[in-house]
C-alpha cells in the first residue's frame, strides 16, 4: 500500500504539472528544463544511490544525449527523435568504458577521476568539428514524426510520459531482485562478490543504465531548445544531479524527480528579482537535510502517516462520541 | 512580441536578462545597472513615442540550461525586446529559441562574435568591434614597436579559442607563436616559459577572463621584464581587476579599451551615469555599449512606430550611422540585414597604457588611429 | 570422477603480508556430504584460508580443484561455480530487510554473468515481486531459526546477524558451504538453526567447511577435522583421533606451559 | 555494600522496548552473570549502564548515581567495559588502541606495556592495524583494553566470544583474580561457556526482563536458564 | 635529439620548480585541511576550497574597503573561516548524521555549503575578484635565471610550518589519536564513550584554520574570487586522494603530483591538454594505485 503511494502522487503530480502548463510557452519550457533535470537525476539514481558508487561525469552524459540529437540532424539529416533513439546506446558506451577504465576505483577515487574527465569533456566537446566547436550546433528543426509535427504542449506531455515511465520503472526495479543485489553491493560488496554477481560488472551495468537515462534528459533539452553548445551541460549540472534526489528524498526515485520540480521552480521561477537561484537552492537543500532527514518525500510521508493516525483518531473518537 | 497580459498597449516592455551572481556577475552588474539608468531617463524624458518603458527582468547565473527559459518568461512577461548581460554560451544556446520568438535581442557588452553569426541570427545585434578590426590596431602598434615576433598567450576554453581564431587569422602582419593556458589555471609559469624560449619582442595576452589576464601579467611582468605586453578588451573595463596585480605588474601594458575622454559624447554619458553613480565613477564601454543600446532600441521603435518584433527587427536594421558614446569622437554604429555586429570602422577601439600604480594612464603614446572626425 | 574424487581440494595454498605467513603450504580435501572441520588457535589462518579458497583474497602459491575442474578466478566467479560462505564479522546490508538479506544469495545466484544481469534489470522492471521469493525467504528464516522478517537487518543482533548470513548462503544453493564461527555467540537455538542447515547440505550430498572455537561442536558435526597453527596444518584425521592427538593438546588446550600468559 | 547497582532500567529502540524494567546488583569480589537468549536484551542493559545507550532508570556505583553522567565520566570513575562485537579502532595500530583505553583512564602511557603482555600477540603485532588482526586477535585486543587500570567494576559482553579455549582459559583465570582482588564483574554471554568456574550468581534475561536472579556458582543458574528458555519458548 | 634537449629545457628550468613548488604548496595544505576533516570526523569536507576563498576575499574586503591593516584582517579572516567551519559542523554535517542517514547526506549537505558560501560573499561583499592581502609576503629576489615572487617563502614556510604541527598533533598527541580514532570509527568511539563531538569540532576547526592559511597567502599571487572556490575544493580534494589518506604526508605528496601535473603537461604538451591530460595522468596512476600513494588497508 503504503510502497504505492509516491507512484500515484507522482503520476498525479506530473499530470496537474501538465494541466498547469496548459499552452503557455513559459510554462512549458520550465516544465521541459525540470524535465531535462529530472532525467538526469534519475540517470545518477541508478549508481548513486542504489548502488553507491559515486560516478560525476554526469554532465558529459547529458551532453551526449544533446549531441546525439545535434548531430545526427545536423550533420546526418536524421529526425530529431531519431538522434534520441541512438543517444541512450552511445552514452551508455561512453560510460561503460570510463567505468572499465576505473574498474578498480571506488567512492571519492572514481569521483576524482569521473570529474576530471567531465571537465575534458566539456573541452573536447568545443575542440572537436562536428561538434560544431565552441559554439555548438544552432538551428535544428522543430520534433517531426514523419511529417507530424507535435506542438510544444505535445512535446512536453511526451517528455512527461516518459520521465513518469522511468520513474516507475526504477521504482520496481529498485524492489526488484536486481535491485535488492545492487542496493546491498553498496553497503556490502564482499557479500555480493562472495554470492556470485561481481560487483564490478555490476557497477558497470549500473553506471551504463544511468548514463542512458541521462542522455534522454539531454536529448530532450536540445530537441525543445533547438540548440546546444559545450557549456550547456557544465558541471553545475552535475552538482544539482547529486542534490536533487536528496532534496525530494533518496527512498524513491520519485524523489529525484520532486527534487527537480524544487529545484526550477527556486531558480528560474521564484520572482525575487535578481536573487541568486544557486544561492536559494543551496540554502533549501540545507534546510531540508537539517530539518526533514529524508527529504520531502520523505516528510510528506511521516506527515502523511501522522495524518491518517489523527484522522483515525479523530473518527473513532467522533465515532463514540 | 505582443501577447503578454501586462503589455496593454501604452508601455514598451524591455526584458533584461542579467548575471548578477553567476560567473558574469563581473562584468554583467555594472552594465546591468547602466541599463536600467538609462531606460529611467528614457521614461523621465518622456518615454518612447509617449509610451512609458517597462523592464523585466531575469538571471540566468550564464547557465545555458537556465538561459531558453529565462528568455521565456520574459517573453511570456510582455518583452518586446531584450537586452542580455549574459554569457554568450547562454545565448548561443537560446538562439534557435530566439529566432522563433521573433523578437530583437541585444547584446550590448558580449565580445563574443558567433552569438551574431548565422544560422538563427536575425534578431541578435552586438555593439562591440569585431576582431578584424582589433588586428588592424595591433598590427599598427606593433608596427611602431618594431615588433616582428609576437607571443600570443590565450586561455584554451573553447569559446576563447574560437574567439581568437578570426584575430589570428588577421594578425599576419607578425610572426605569431600561440601559446595556450588553462582557463582555471593557478600558475602560468610554464606558458611563459615556452614564451620566454621563443624570445618574442612583444606578448599579446588575448583572453576574457580577468583571473587569467592579471595572471598572466604577473607572471610575464615578473619573467620577461621589459618585453612589450598587450593585452584584449576587457582588463580596461575592470578597475576592480588591476587591483589584482601586484604592484607595478601593469607597468608599462597597453590594453585596448572602448572609451576615451576626447570624445564628447563619452564624457557627457559618464556625468550622466556620475549623477547616481558618485563622484569616483569611471566610465568604460560597459556603461557606454548598454547606455547606446538602450538608445538605438528607442530609436527604432520611434522610427517604425512600433514595438511588433518584425517590423522593429527591421527598423533596427535601419539605424545606419548611430553616433556612438564609446570610442574616438565620430564612431558610428549601423546595422543592417548582413551586419549585426555594430561598430563602423576601428575608431570604436582605443589604446590605453598602464602606469607604475596599476591604473589606466591615458592613451598610449605609441600608436592612434585616425579617427579624427 | 569416482565417488573418491574429492570435491573441492587445494593444495600448497599460502598467503603471507609482509612477514605474517598467514597460510603457509596448506592443503586440504573434502568430499561430498563431508564436514570438514576447521579449528585452531586465534590467528592461526583459518579465515584467511575460506578467503583464499572463496577468492575473498588471492592466494600467493596454491591450486585449488572443485569437482575436478580448477577453480580460479575471482570471488563471483567462484561463487558461480557454487561456492557460498559466511564471515566473522557478518556481512549483512543494514539498511535492507531481514527477508532481503536472506534472499540475497538466492537473488545473486539468478544474476550471475552479465547476460543474467541485464536480463534480470529488464525482469526487475516488468515483475519486480514473486510471491515465490517471499515464500522462500520464510522457508529459509524458518530453516536458521529466525523470525520477523520485515524488520531492518541493523536492529538484528549480533547473534541473530549470523544467523542470517547462515540462511543468506543456503539460500544461493551451494556445493560446497564454508563457515566461519557460525556458533560464536549463539544461543542454542542458534546453534540449533546452524546445525539444521549443515546437516540439510550434507544430507544433500554437499560440503561444509566448519571454522569454530567450540570444539565440543565440530567434532560432533565434523565427519573430519583439521587443525591449523601458524599458518600450517598441525593435525589431520577423524574428531576422535584429533581430540586425542598430542597436537591438539599442545595446540589448543595448552600443555605445553609456555604458551599461556600470567 | 554492592558495587554496582542498577534499578529500574528500560531501554527502548524506536517503539521496541529491549530492557524492560530491569533490576541488577554487582556485588564487589563476585564475578555476576547476566545470562539471556540472543536478543534478551543483555548488550543493551550493559551499554545502558555505560551510558552509550538512551536508557531511563537508575544507576549506581558505589552508592552514587551516575546516570545523568556523560560515558567517559562513568568510565573514569571505574566502570570499565569490553564492549561486543568489533568495537576498535581498525586504522589505529594495536598499540594506539590501547592507548586510547590509557588516555580514556587518564593512565600513564607505560601501563600500555602491562597490557600487552597479557596477551603476547599483541606485543608481536604492536605497530601492525588493528584492522588487519584475525578476529580472536581482534578480542584480545578489545580485552586488554579494558583491562588497564584498575576499574571498580568491570563489564564484560561476550569476553570469550571467538576466542580459541586455551585463551578462555586464561582470561577465566584473569577474571576470577581480579574479582577476588575486589572488582565487580558482569559477564554478559547466551551461554555460560568457558565461564563456568568461575561463576559466582547471575541474573536469567528473556525478553528484556530478570526471570531469574540465581546464588551460588554456575550449576544453579544453568538450570534456571534452562528452564527459563523452556518457559520462553512455550 | 631536438625532443631531448626541449624535454631538458623544462625540466632543467629552475622558474617552473619554483612554480611546481608554490603550487603545490597550495594544493597541499587544501588535501591537508581536507585530511584533518576526513581524519577527525570520517567525510570529506567540499566546503575547504569556499572556506579558503571565503578567508582571503573577507581579509581582502576588509584591508581595500575599510583600510583594516593586512595582519588584522587574516586574522579577522582566519578566525571567519574557522568559524565557518565550526558552524558547518555544529548546524549542518551534526544534525545530518545525527539522524544516522549516513555520508551521503552529510556529503549532499556540505556541498550545499559550499554553493551557499559563494554565493553569500557574492552577495555582501560583490562577485568581482579582488586583490590578496597576505599578512606575509617577502620581496621578491632572483636566484640564478628564476625570479622568486612574494608568496612563494611566505607559503613554502606556511606548508612547512602546518605539516609538521599537524604531524606531531595527530601522531604524538593525545587528541590527535583521539580524534583519528573517532574519524576512523565514530560506532565505537560512542560505545566507547569517546568526546567525540569536541574532537569533531576541534578537526573542524583545524581544518578551517588551515584553509584560512592556505587561502590567504596564495591569493597574494592573483587575487581571489568567489568563483575560485569550486575549484579549490576539487584540487584540495584530488591533492588528497592522489596522495592517499593514509598518513599526514599523503597531500604533500599529492599535491606535489598535482602541482607537476599543471605545470610540466601544459609545458610540454600545451594547456589545451591540460584537461586530456589530467584525467589520462589520474587514470594510468589510480590503475596502478586504486588508493592513492599511501593507503592502510584493513579487513572486512
Ligand atoms: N591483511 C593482513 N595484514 C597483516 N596480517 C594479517 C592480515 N590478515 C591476516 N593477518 C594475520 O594473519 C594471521 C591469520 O589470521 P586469520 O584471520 O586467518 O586467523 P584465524 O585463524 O581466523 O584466527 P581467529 O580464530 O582469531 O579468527 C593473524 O595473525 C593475522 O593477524
Ligand atoms: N540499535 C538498535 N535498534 C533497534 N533495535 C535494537 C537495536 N539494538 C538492539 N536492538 C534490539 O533490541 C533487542 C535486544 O538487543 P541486545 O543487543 O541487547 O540483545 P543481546 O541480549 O545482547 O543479544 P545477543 O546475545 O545476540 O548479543 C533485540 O531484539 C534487538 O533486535
Ligand atoms: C567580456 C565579456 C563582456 C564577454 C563575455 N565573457 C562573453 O562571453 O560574452
Ligand atoms: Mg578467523
Ligand atoms: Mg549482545
Amino acid at each position: 500500500m503504503s510502497a504505492r503511494l509516491p507512484n500515484v502522487a507522482g503520476v498525479l503530480g506530473l499530470v496537474l504539472l501538465v494541466v498547469w502548463a496548459g499552452s503557455d510557452l513559459y510554462r512549458s519550457s520550465l516544465l521541459v528544463t525540470m524535465l531535462t533535470y529530472a532525467l538526469v537525476a534519475l540517470g545518477m539514481y541508478v549508481p548513486f544511490v542504489l548502488a553507491g558508487s559515486l560516478s560525476l561525469s554526469y554532465s558529459a552524459y547529458a551532453a551526449t544525449g544533446a549531441y546525439a540529437v545535434a548531430i545526427g540532424t545536423a550533420h546526418a539529416g536524421w529526425p530529431l527523435w531519431l538522434g534520441m533513439l541512438v543517444a541512450p546506446p552511445v552514452a551508455a558506451i561512453i560510460a561503460v568504458v570510463l567505468g572499465a577504465a576505473t574498474m578498480r576505483l571506488s567512492g571519492f577515487y572514481l569521483g576524482a577521476v569521473t570529474l576530471l574527465f567531465a571537465e575534458a569533456f566539456i573541452q573536447l566537446l568545443g575542440n572537436l568539428g562536428v561538434t560544431g566547436g565552441p559554439s555548438g550546433i544552432v538551428g535544428l528543426p522543430l520534433l517531426s514524426f514523419g511529417g507530424w509535427e507535435p506542438s510544444p504542449q505535445q512535446t512536453v506531455l511526451m517528455a512527461v510520459v516518459l520521465t513518469g515511465v522511468l520513474a516507475l520503472a526504477l521504482d520496481r526495479l529498485r524492489r526488484s531482485p536486481w535491485g535488492v543485489v545492487i542496493r546491498a553491493s553498496r553497503e556490502v560488496p564482499i557479500a555480493v562478490d562472495t554470492a556470485g554477481v561481481s560487483v564490478s560488472v555490476l557497477n558497470l551495468v549500473a553506471l551504463g543504465a544511468g548514463a542512458a537515462i541521462a542522455s534522454l534528459g539531454g536529448a530532450l533539452f536540445t530537441t525543445y531548445v533547438g540548440a546546444v553548445n559545450p557549456e550547456t551541460f557544465s558541471v553545475n549540472v552535475i552538482f544539482l544531479a547529486v542534490f536533487m534526489p536528496l532534496i525530494g528524498g533518496i527512498g524513491n526515485p520519485w524523489g529525484a524527480v520532486l527534487g527537480a520540480a524544487i529545484v526550477v521552480h527556486l531558480t528560474l521561477n521564484v520572482d525575487s528579482l535578481a536573487s541568486s537561484g544557486t544561492l536559494l537552492v543551496s540554502l533549501s537543500v540545507l534546510v531540508i537535510l537539517v530539518l526533514f532527514p529524508r527529504g520531502v518525500l520523505g516528510f510528506a510521508g511521516t506527515a502523511a502517516r501522522g495524518g491518517t493516525t489523527l484522522l483515525t483518531t479523530v473518527t473513532k473518537r467522533g465515532a463514540r462520541t | 512580441g505582443s501577447s503578454g497580459d501586462d503589455d496593454n498597449g501604452d508601455t514598451v516592455v524591455i526584458g533584461l536578462v542579467c548575471d548578477t551572481t553567476g560567473p558574469g556577475a563581473g562584468y554583467a552588474t555594472p552594465a546591468c545597472t547602466a541599463t536600467k539608468e538609462t531606460i529611467d531617463q528614457v521614461n523621465a524624458d518622456g518615454g518612447i513615442d509617449g509610451k512609458k518603458v517597462k523592464v523585466v527582468q531575469g538571471n540566468d547565473e550564464s547557465d545555458p540550461t537556465k538561459t531558453p527559459t529565462v528568455i521565456q518568461k520574459l517573453v511570456s512577461q510582455g518583452a518586446d525586446a531584450l537586452l542580455m548581460l549574459t554569457s554568450s554560451a547562454g545565448v548561443l544556446q537560446a538562439k534557435s529559441l530566439i529566432e522563433r520568438t521573433k523578437i530583437p535581442v541585444f547584446m550590448p557588452v558580449a565580445a563574443n562574435p558567433q552569438v551574431t553569426e548565422p544560422p538563427s541570427n536575425t534578431y541578435l545585434y552586438q555593439l562591440g568591434t569585431p576582431t578584424s578590426d582589433w588586428a588592424t590596431v595591433y598590427c599598427a602598434a606593433f608596427d611602431s614597436l618594431g615588433a616582428k615576433k609576437v607571443a600570443f598567450l590565450q586561455d584554451s576554453s573553447p569559446s576563447q579559442v574560437q574567439f581568437n581564431k578570426g584575430l589570428i587569422d588577421s594578425l599576419d602582419c607578425v610572426d605569431l607563436d600561440v601559446v595556450n593556458g588553462a582557463i582555471d589555471a593557478t600558475d602560468l609559469s610554464a606558458e611563459v616559459a615556452k614564451i620566454k624560449n621563443a624570445g618574442p619582442d612583444a606578448v599579446l595576452v588575448a583572453t576574457q577572463n580577468a583571473n587569467f589576464d592579471v595572471l598572466a601579467q604577473n607572471t610575464l611582468h615578473q619573467q620577461l621584464p621589459g618585453v612589450p605586453r598587450f593585452t584584449e578588451l576587457l582588463l580596461s573595463s575592470l578597475p576592480s581587476a588591476w587591483a589584482q596585480a601586484q604592484p607595478g605588474a601593469l607597468e608599462g601594458l597597453v590594453g585596448l579599451a572602448g572609451t576615451t575622454d576626447t570624445n564628447t559624447r563619452t564624457v557627457e554619458v559618464a556625468q550622466f551615469f556620475a549623477e547616481t553613480e558618485g563622484a569616483d565613477f569611471r566610465v568604460n564601454n560597459f556603461w557606454t555599449q548598454s547606455y547606446d543600446a538602450v538608445q538605438i532600441l528607442k530609436q527604432a521603435i520611434e522610427e517604425s512606430g512600433t514595438t511588433d518584433g518584425e517590423k522593429l527587427n527591421a527598423a533596427i536594421q535601419e539605424v545606419t550611422g548611430f553616433v556612438a558614446s564609446s570610442g574616438y569622437p565620430g564612431f558610428t554604429l549601423s546595422f543592417g540585414d548582413d551586419k549585426h555586429l555594430g561598430a563602423d570602422g576601428i575608431c570604436g577601439l582605443v589604446l590605453v597604457e598602464w602606469d607604475k600604480d596599476n591604473q589606466v594612464a591615458g592613451p598610449w603614446s605609441g600608436y592612434e588611429p585616425d579617427c579624427a572626425a | 570422477m569416482t565417488t573418491a574424487d574429492p570435491l573441492l581440494s587445494g593444495s600448497g595454498l599460502s598467503k603471507s603480508y609482509g612477514g605474517v605467513h598467514a597460510v603457509s603450504d596448506v592443503s586440504f580435501t573434502l568430499h561430498a556430504g563431508e564436514v570438514l572441520g576447521l579449528i585452531g588457535p586465534n590467528g592461526a589462518g583459518k579465515t584467511t584460508l575460506v578467503d583464499l579458497v572463496t577468492g575473498a583474497q588471492d592466494a600467493d602459491t596454491g591450486e585449488l580443484v572443485l569437482t575436478g575442474s580448477p577453480l580460479r578466478g575471482g570471488a563471483a566467479h567462484r561463487a558461480a561455480q557454487g561456492l557460498a560462505r559466511t564471515f566473522q564479522h557478518p556481512q549483512l546490508a543494514l539498511d535492507l530487510s531481514v527477508a532481503d538479506n536472506l534472499l540475497l544469495g538466492a537473488y545473486a545466484a539468478r544474476h550471475r554473468g552479465l547476460g543474467r544481469l541485464l536480463a534480470g534489470l529488464v525482469r526487475g522492471i516488468l515483475r519486480p515481486h514473486a510471491p515465490a521469493d517471499r515464500a522462500l525467504a520464510e522457508r529459509l528464516a524458518t530453516s536458521v531459526g529466525i523470525s520477523g522478517l520485515d524488520r531492518h537487518a541493523r536492529d538484528l543482533t549480533l547473534g541473530e546477524q549470523r544467523l542470517v548470513e547462515v540462511g543468506r548462503a543456503l539460500g544461493a544453493e551451494p556445493c560446497v558451504l564454508l563457515l566461519d564461527e557460525p556458533f560464536a555467540g549463539a544461543d542454542a537455538h542458534g546453534v540449533a538453526g546452524t546445525t539444521r542447515v549443515i546437516e540439510v547440505l550434507r544430507g544433500a550430498g554437499h560440503g561444509v567447511i566448519l571454522v569454530d572455537h567450540n570444539v565440543d561442536l565440530v567434532t560432533t558435526l565434523a565427519d573430519r577435522v583439521m587443525l591449523m597453527e601458524r599458518g600450517r596444518v598441525a593435525f589431520e584425521g577423524s574428531p576422535a583421533d584429533c581430540l586425542a592427538s598430542p597436537e591438539m593438546q599442545r595446540v589448543y588446550f595448552g600443555t605445553a606451559p609456555e604458551e599461556v600468559a600470567s | 555494600m554492592t558495587a554496582l547497582e542498577i534499578a529500574g532500567l528500560f531501554v527502548r529502540y524506536g517503539g521496541a522496548l529491549a530492557v524492560d524494567d530491569i533490576a541488577l546488583s554487582v556485588p564487589p569480589g563476585q564475578v555476576t552473570a547476566l545470562v539471556g537468549p540472543n536478543g534478551a536484551g543483555k548488550s543493551s542493559a550493559v551499554l545502558a549502564t555505560c551510558g552509550t545507550v538512551r536508557s531511563t532508570g537508575e544507576v549506581r556505583l558505589d552508592g552514587e548515581r551516575v546516570d545523568g553522567w556523560s560515558p567517559g565520566r562513568r568510565t573514569r570513575a571505574g566502570l570499565a567495559l569490553v564492549p561486543q562485537g568489533r568495537q576498535l579502532f581498525s586504522r589505529l595500530t594495536v598499540r594506539e588502541n590501547l592507548l586510547i583505553g590509557a588516555d580514556q583512564l587518564r593512565l600513564p602511557a607505560r601501563s600500555v606495556a602491562a597490557a600487552e603482555e597479557r596477551f603476547p600477540i599483541l606485543a608481536e603485532r604492536r605497530s601492525s592495524l588493528a584492522g588487519v588482526l584475525s578476529g580472536g586477535e581482534q578480542q584480545m585486543l578489545a580485552v586488554a583494553r579494558a583491562l588497564m587500570g584498575r576499574p571498580r567494576a568491570l563489564l564484560l559482553d561476550e569476553l570469550v566470544t571467538g576466542l580459541a579455549p586455551l585463551i578462555v582459559q586464561q582470561l577465566a583465570t584473569t577474571v576470577r583474580a581480579l574479582a577476588d582482588d575486589g572488582l565487580a564483574v558482569l559477564v554478559a554471554a547466551p551461554d555460560l561457556v568457558g565461564l563456568r568456574d568461575v561463576v559466582d550468581r547471575g541474573y536469567v534475561l528473556v525478553r528484556g526482563r530478570v526471570v531469574a536472579e540465581v546464588e551460588g556458582g554456575h550449576r544453579p543458574l544453568q538450570s534456571a536458564y534452562e528452564r527459563a528458555l523452556g518457559l520462553a519458548v512455550g | 635529439m631536438v625532443g631531448l634537449r626541449a624535454g631538458l629545457r623544462g625540466m632543467t628550468n629552475p622558474q617552473l620548480w619554483i612554480a611546481v613548488v608554490e603550487n603545490g604548496c597550495f594544493f597541499a595544505l587544501l588535501g591537508l585541511a581536507f585530511y584533518f576533516n576526513l581524519t577527525g570526523a570520517g567525510f570529506f569536507n567540499f566546503g575547504i576550497g569556499a572556506i579558503a576563498m571565503a578567508a582571503a576575499f573577507t581579509g581582502s574586503w576588509l584591508v581595500t574597503e575599510h583600510g583594516l591593516s593586512r595582519p588584522l584582517a587574516g586574522v579577522v579572516g582566519v578566525l571567519g573561516a574557522i568559524a565557518i567551519a565550526v558552524v558547518m559542523e555544529l548546524a549542518v554535517v551534526r544534525p545530518v548524521q545525527a539522524r544516522g542517514e549516513g555520508e551521503l547526506s552529510a556529503l549532499v549537505a556540505v556541498g550545499a555549503s559550499l554553493f551557499t558560501i559563494i554565493q553569500l560573499s557574492g552577495l555582501f561583499l560583490g562577485h568581482e575578484a579582488r586583490s590578496g592581502q597576505p599578512f606575509w609576503s617577502t620581496a621578491p629576489f632572483s636566484v640564478g635565471s628564476a625570479r622568486v615572487g612574494s608568496t612563494v617563502v611566505p607559503i613554502v614556510v606556511i606548508t612547512a610550518a602546518l605539516f609538521t604541527l599537524s604531524y606531531l598533533a595527530l601522531q604524538r598527541t593525545r587528541l590527535g589519536r583521539l580524534t583519528r580514532a573517532i574519524g576512523n570509527d565514530t560506532d565505537a568511539a560512542r560505545v566507547l564513550g569517546l568526546p567525540i563531538n569536541t574532537a569533531r569540532l576541534l578537526s573542524f576547526a583545524a581544518a578551517g584554520l588551515i584553509a584560512a592559511l592556505a587561502g590567504i597567502t596564495f591569493a597574494g599571487r592573483s587575487g581571489v574570487s568567489p568563483d575560485n572556490a569550486l575549484h579549490w575544493t576539487i584540487t584540495g580534494f584530488l591533492a588528497l586522494v592522489i596522495g592517499g589518506t593514509g598518513t599526514v604526508w599523503a597531500p604533500l605528496l599529492g599535491g606535489a603530483l598535482l602541482a607537476l601535473a599543471n605545470v610540466f603537461i601544459p609545458f610540454y604538451f600545451g594547456g589545451d591538454v591540460l584537461a586530456y591530460g589530467l584525467v589520462v595522468v589520474a587514470m594510468l596512476f589510480f590503475a596502478f594505485r586504486p588508493e592513492g600513494v599511501f593507503a592502510p588497508r584493513v579487513r572486512v
